[in-house]
């Protein structure tokens, strides 16, 4: 079961995380149910990576050769985190942009221009 | 070792269904801030030290902090949107 | 669609499409198992060939450096784009009665708060340099320890002294800082197309692995983000806590 | 290539504090850049490691732009659009302009990098790069709400897709321990993909679709499109969706091709989505009002046929599709600046309100006719010689109904194009009276300020309608897009490239498709497109019976469709997970 384990929560967080944004009444709930969707991914990228047995991958204190983890996950994980960041410090100032021209943050609630 | 992990995983998964079902934005920004800790900590049982180190400074403090702001001053239109309303 | 019909449709579609992602995950190699060769080899070499004992370093910065331009790059369009939709908000609120006295609604602090959160910004400072310098050596980074950087620019104001912090951080400076930081990254690329090899490249002396002044322009790149990171950040957050700041009247509570 | 490569990163930030000159030079300059970059790389990828972190022993250590020729003429097509849009708002923009320009050239940026880059990380990087650049832009013009919701919609709903993405490169690495694409696609070949590689392909393709406004995953589209500034729908309408087709197209033949070769009901899948997504945009095209939303549906349903090139999986239909929407981006830009004009002058986008009140731009309006000729594939421009490499294609590949499907798509965006165009700029047609009424007051026309069309705004959208054109007279253009199509399509020779770095084989030349056919179809298109627009304009002049029971017919079929395109954003993420899912069912049946 745990060799199975972190991928099940990784796609439950997903999921879950979508689940979020749509049942969502609130923006500023989307956008954090948004980013908890993205930390599937975290997890994704570390899982396939990681090693069991392995050390951190910095060799200060250990010799070059011990059993260590992935390296590369671990910086597209630092870039994966700064994006997720990001992005949602974009969507939280539309959010309140929208918050401005609409009174709310119900999106469902959004006056809709017809044409 | 492989109680930790296990532990960490679920505790992982929970905290984060948690934020989704925490429907107010405020207590949400606290929880996220919560979640993002434990994943920092998980981080640590991947052995990513630099990945669990920006996540602790984005994800339970940077992050849920931008949420507050936010939210502050969606709170201080509302504030001046109802006292126009009175206003008028 | 109404929000219970949107629930259900997404219950029956996720389902679906969940069970496909787990059908996929089911083709990984077990967790814990790693066979790929992509991080072997690096851990292998990296070490001897960087001088740099945080591998992970070495392949934010220098085997991978383009993708860490990228990202410094969508931090720099985000800070951009949170200033667009912002600031034309500011203009907006000129009429604002009280925009000449930010000090004046600044929350009145408890004198323990201040003390507390003024000591503390010199040791988090301290800890984010630490960061920024160690970062080829030791975990952490340009990034980790920009974050933390802003973070004590952050500290300064929760001490109410929003004031000191306008006039420590001006936006133009830290505008500048981060601006300079992008830029600073592009211009240690070049380094090596001015040495006649790639741009990236790695080419100042690589020195002993484990010292401070070692792996070449790692540790230059790292500090490039660090200021770009903490600037950015900063200034992020200052876009958000102005606006707080200026529509806050008095007795309102936030 | 190595100025290119330079110029990309160094662009955003040179002309933070300067005026729009720098802004427009800058993006002049990367254009030239990526067109000596497309010159220099007819005879041969080029290949670029950063920080010379040449492969060793077939495992790329570092990040490799992989340059071919759709790859640079992709790029190219950015700079142009870029340098249109910059000269558009040239006079346009007062408050926070040296911010839009910023991140428009970062923006550029990020979809240069996009096109060259041959790792699948790094190209998500560039995704993510040019994708928040974006969101700002589509949702900064604040003195309107649409915009706002817009942009959110679109943020939300393509973060869904960068997250689908990343998840598909995390299992491929889980996989084969490899980012670059030609190792990626070396790992892969030789097995026939597993249920890793087909949820793999899903979520790329997913993630991709979303960018690409692929039907079931367009929803956010339209608003973003229609509502965002002038300049910056320009490049949206003109490339955005497309390079979400192109890296579809990319990611299938430098990785996928292998395990996913024998597939034929793979095939199906692809043309069945491209067909829905073009009939949908067409439909609901001709069913909009609002200029810019036309305009925006039109990209969805050329998407469509673009896809359905793609979908013919080979060297030709590649070729043709990249050559269309190259063609039509570069229209469609111009159509963009054009409704620009009339938004800036007239103060109003609704076809309805607006009708008859164009008079005083000639001009304009036959920006607009030209455009819509343009979109129907007419010779000489650069559609039509995309389309008869299409048809070529599709006959080929035993698929001759996809004719029919390009002449209806045609003559619908075309029809909707010179109704709006007959009835702004002639005052033809019913419409004013109550309908425009209760569209809202006209505006007061001695209160709009800009009487005169200013060259700065005209030129941009002629300058892009002459390069379709040029492009369209070009000799020996369908010879050299085949060619380019079949070294994009060649993954053996694009591994030996990147890898080894290998000079690529001689290729066969092509001889040049036959245009007679094609231009007989074209003619058609845009005849049935003419009278389109002259039944919707004059429908009294129709015989009665018919008109109306056509009319009886079709307007729950329009109301439903409509409604089903008046969304909010947990809609159109629910439409995601629902198209995902469809989706990933039928790979997965064409794939056992």
């Amino acid at each position: 079961m745990l060799q199975f384990l972190p991928y099940m929560v990784a796609a439950w967080l997903l999921l879950v995380g979508l689940y979020g944004i749509v049942t969502s009444r609130n923006l500023v709930h989307a956008i954090i149910c948004l980013s908890v969707a993205q930390s599937s991914t975290y997890i994704l990228l570390l899982s396939v990576g990681f090693e069991r047995g392995g050390t951190a991958p910095i060799f200060l204190d250990v010799p070059v050769g011990t059993r260590a983890v992935d390296p590369v996950v671990g910086a597209l994980t630092l870039t994966d985190v700064v994006v997720g960041a990001t992005v949602s410090a974009l969507l939280l100032a539309l959010a309140v942009q929208a918050h401005k021209h609409h009174g709310t943050l119900d999106p469902d609630r959004f006056g809709k221009e017809r044409d | 070792m492989i109680v930790l992990e296990v532990t960490v995983f679920l505790l992982v998964a929970a905290a984060g269904t948690a934020v989704v079902l925490t429907r107010d934005p405020l207590n949400q920004a606290i929880v996220a801030s919560f979640y993002g800790l434990i994943l920092g900590i998980m981080f640590f049982v991947y052995q990513a030290p630099d990945v669990a180190l920006s996540q602790i400074t984005v994800g339970a403090v940077a992050l849920p902090l931008m949420i507050l702001l936010a939210l502050a001053k969606v709170r201080a239109l509302e504030g001046s949107r109802r006292r126009k309303d009175e206003d008028r | 669609m109404t929000p219970a019909l949107r629930r259900q449709v997404f219950l029956a579609a996720a389902a679906v499409a969940g069970a496909l992602l787990l059908w996929g995950l089911t083709g990984l190699p077990d967790y814990g198992v790693y066979n790929g060769p992509y991080g072997d080899v690096l851990n292998r070499v990296a070490v001897a060939e960087r001088s740099a004992t945080n591998v992970v370093a070495a392949v934010t910065f220098d085997y991978r450096g383009v993708d860490t331009m990228g990202e410094e790059y969508i931090l720099f369009a985000a800070v951009l784009g949170v200033a667009i939709l912002l600031r034309a908000q500011r203009d907006e609120h000129e009429e604002a009665p009280d925009e000449d006295a930010a000090d004046r609604h600044a929350p009145a602090t408890s004198n323990a708060v201040r003390i507390v959160g003024l000591t503390l910004v010199g040791p988090v400072v301290l800890f984010g340099l630490y960061l920024v310098v160690h970062g080829h050596l030791t975990p952490g980074g340009g990034f980790q320890g920009g974050v933390v950087l802003a973070t004590a620019a952050l500290l300064v104001y929760l001490s109410g002294e929003y004031v000191t912090l306008r006039r420590v951080s001006p936006e133009l400076v830290t505008d500048v800082a981060e601006s300079v930081g992008a830029a600073a990254y592009v211009g240690i690329g070049l380094l090596g197309v001015a040495a006649g090899t790639a741009f990236l490249a790695n080419v100042l002396p690589l020195g002993q692995p484990g010292q401070l002044l070692s792996a070449g322009t790692i540790p230059p790149i790292n500090a490039a983000v660090g200021l770009e990171v903490a600037g950015g950040f900063v200034l992020l957050l200052s876009e958000f806590l102005e606006q707080t700041l200026v529509i806050r009247r008095p007795g309102e509570v936030t | 290539m190595l100025v290119a490569a330079v110029l990309i990163g160094l662009a955003p930030v040179v002309p933070r504090r300067l005026a729009d000159a720098a802004a427009v030079a800058t993006a002049a300059v990367v254009t030239v850049c990526c067109l000596a970059l497309l010159a220099s790389c007819r005879d041969g990828s080029v290949v670029y490691w950063f920080g010379g972190w040449v492969p060793r022993d077939g495992i790329a250590l570092g990040v490799a732009f992989a340059v071919d020729p759709v790859g640079a003429a992709m790029a190219t097509l950015a700079g142009v659009l870029a340098t249109a849009a910059l000269t558009f708002s040239w006079r346009i923009f007062d408050a926070v302009r040296t911010l839009h320009h910023a991140l428009m050239l970062v923006f550029l940026a990020g979809i240069a990098g996009f096109c060259l880059s041959g790792d699948l990380f790094n190209m998500f990087v560039f995704y993510e790069l040019f994708s928040v650049a974006a969101y700002a832009l589509a949702g900064y013009q604040t003195t309107e709400p649409g915009p706002v919701r817009g942009a959110l919609n679109f943020a939300i709903t393509n973060s869904v897709g960068a997250i689908l993405v990343l998840a598909g490169i995390a299992l491929l690495y889980g996989r084969t321990g490899a980012l670059n694409l030609a190792q990626l696609g070396q790992s892969l070949a030789g097995h026939p993909a597993d249920r890793l590689v087909v949820v793999a392909f899903l979520l790329l393709m997913v993630g991709f679709f979303v960018k690409a406004a692929v039907v079931p995953f367009h929803f956010w589209l339209a608003d973003a499109y229609a509502l965002a500034p002038t300049a910056v729908g320009v490049l949206f309408a003109g490339i955005v969706s497309e390079l979400g087709l192109y890296a579809v197209a990319r990611v299938y033949w430098t990785v996928f091709s292998g395990p996913l070769q024998g597939f034929e009901g793979l095939r199906a899948v692809l043309l069945a989505g491209a067909v829905t997504t073009a009939l949908v945009g067409g439909v609901m095209c001709v069913l909009q009002h609002h200029l810019a939303r036309m305009l925006a549906y039109a990209t969805v349903s050329h998407v469509g046929l673009t896809l359905a090139g793609f979908a013919l999986l080979g060297p030709a239909g590649t070729g043709g599709a990249v050559l269309y929407l190259i063609a039509d981006g570069l229209i469609k830009g111009a159509l963009f600046i054009s409704v620009g004009i009339i938004d800036h002058h007239l103060r109003d986008t609704d076809e309805l309100r607006l009708a008859g009140r164009g008079r005083h731009l000639p001009w304009v309006a036959g920006l607009l006719v030209l455009g819509a000729l343009g979109l129907a594939g007419t010779p000489p421009f650069g559609t039509f010689a995309g389309k008869a490499l299409l048809e070529e294609a599709a006959l080929e590949a035993g698929q001759p109904w996809l004719i029919g499907l390009f002449v209806a798509v045609a003559a619908l965006t075309s029809a909707a194009l010179l109704r709006a165009t007959g009835r702004v700029f002639l005052g033809l047609g019913p419409g004013g009276g109550p309908a425009a009424a209760r569209r809202g007051p006209v505006p007061d026309e001695s209160a709009l300020r800009h009487p005169h069309v200013h060259p700065t705004q005209v030129a941009p959208a002629v300058a892009l309608l002459a390069a379709a054109v040029a492009l369209g007279l070009w000799p020996g253009l369908t010879a050299a897009a085949e060619e380019a199509a079949g070294r994009f399509t060649d993954r053996p020779a694009y591994a030996a490239a990147v890898l080894d770095g290998a000079a690529p084989e001689a290729l066969t030349a092509h001889p040049p498709v036959p245009l007679a056919a094609p231009a007989l179809w074209a003619v058609l298109s845009a005849v049935a497109g003419l009278a389109l627009a002259l039944a919707a304009l004059r429908p009294d002049r129709l015989p009665a019976w018919p008109r109306d029971r056509l009319a009886r017919a079709a307007r729950p079929a329009a109301a439903t469709l409509r409604r089903i395109h008046s969304v909010q954003i947990g809609d159109s993420v629910t439409w995601l997970v629902v198209g995902m899912a469809g989706f990933g069912a039928l790979l997965v049946l064409v794939t056992r």
